[in-house]
């Protein structure tokens, strides 16, 4: 039931809504995160990823996912390439029973996502591109769940 | 055949490419010498990480890539 | 920029979050939770509100959520009446300039919707109507939030 | 003019309708006298709130509904 994808092309997030509500008829609630990038401020923002990591890293996150949390279907695309401002970047969605085993996923995976999975990003702003790196907040984002309810 | 070596995020910019072929097998000396001096003074920095035929490895310095292998410089990530 | 309300008819979910992404441009993220009428084992659902009190309880959730969080806009859209197996039941959706405030307010609000809002629910099944009460875990979920970042 | 009592919830099948008009004004000992045996007792549990012309009452006890006004009775709540 797990769509787990690198998207090149624009990402059409209702579909992703709507289809794993097709998939999970039983589930109570589905809970969604959409990353987007900010429509003021940046010209471009480009992810660059490494085929034999990146998607893997993403499959695994998933299987951690599907351990900590009883899920009914989980949704993580991951734009790659040259975005625009206003454009979706990543959509995770997880359907489950209960609502906070749906919430607690997708926060698990976009902590992870935006810090312990194989992409790089940088920002062109005022015709200049600049690497980001994770801010400090979130490598304390992603430390929450090291041990907690670890995988067995 | 040879060793291609890629550099990923930043250190493409640094190495001034996306990847360089090299004669194999490559180990971690070897590796240093290839790269360039502002890439190898990164490379030696705990925050890169080095993946060899698809493997992220956990030392890096027991590098040990064979003809045809791919290995990649992988700095810090950050992504969504 | 807020948009809570009761809604009488069907809930349109995916215009809920085009609405926010719209009047939210520079929000880097956009949480949401659906709650759902389970798809089967329920024949329907019917939730009852006491007009007085309801409404301006959603409101003054909304207004702790924003002064909790750092929000760009808030959509807290909760069904009355009876709905069919399948509808959506309530939709939180929060835009913010950071993903973790948007996410944690959507747990936020569903918390207090589950088991702080002034709602009845009752279920039919098997052509019987049966009330539910919240179980231990939304209480222990609402829990969570006392004196934690409370308001000033 | 009267005192309106509103029933929510089970307690709308506990007394067979959603509301019903009493004379003002109202306290506490009239509404348990009011509301039928049925309601009275689950009205006396702490689970049980009251609110009065729209306000949620601290103590319910200490009801004192006046002409006009309307007297909800408050199950535990269940929403989402």
């Amino acid at each position: 039931m797990d769509d787990i994808r690198l998207v090149m092309g624009s990402l059409n997030t209702n579909q992703v809504m709507d289809q794993l509500a097709m998939v999970a008829p039983d589930a109570g609630g589905i809970a969604s995160f959409i990353g987007k990038v900010r429509a003021s401020g940046v010209d471009a923002l480009e992810l660059s990823y490494y085929e034999p990591l990146t998607l893997p890293s993403m499959q695994a996150l998933a299987s951690d996912a599907h351990v900590r949390f009883d899920l009914m279907g989980l949704v993580m695309l991951h734009r790659v390439g040259e975005l625009a401002p206003g454009e979706p970047i990543v959509c995770v969605a997880a359907a489950a029973r209960h609502r906070r085993d749906a919430i607690e996923a997708v926060d698990f995976c976009m902590d992870h996502l935006k810090s312990a999975a194989w992409f790089w990003k940088r920002e062109k702003r005022a015709g200049q591109w600049h690497w980001i790196e994770p801010r400090a907040a979130d490598h304390a984002d992603l430390a929450r769940w090291a041990g907690k309810n670890a995988p067995v | 055949m040879a060793v291609t070596i890629i550099f990923l995020g930043p250190l493409r910019d640094l190495a001034g490419t996306e990847s360089r072929e090299v004669p194999g097998p490559l180990d971690w000396a070897g590796l240093l010498d290839h790269v360039g001096e502002a890439v190898a003074e990164q490379l030696t920095e705990a925050r890169i990480n080095v993946a060899c035929g698809g493997k992220v490895l956990s030392d890096k310095t027991q590098l040990s890539a064979q003809d045809g292998e791919e290995v990649a410089l992988l700095p810090p990530v950050s992504g969504g």
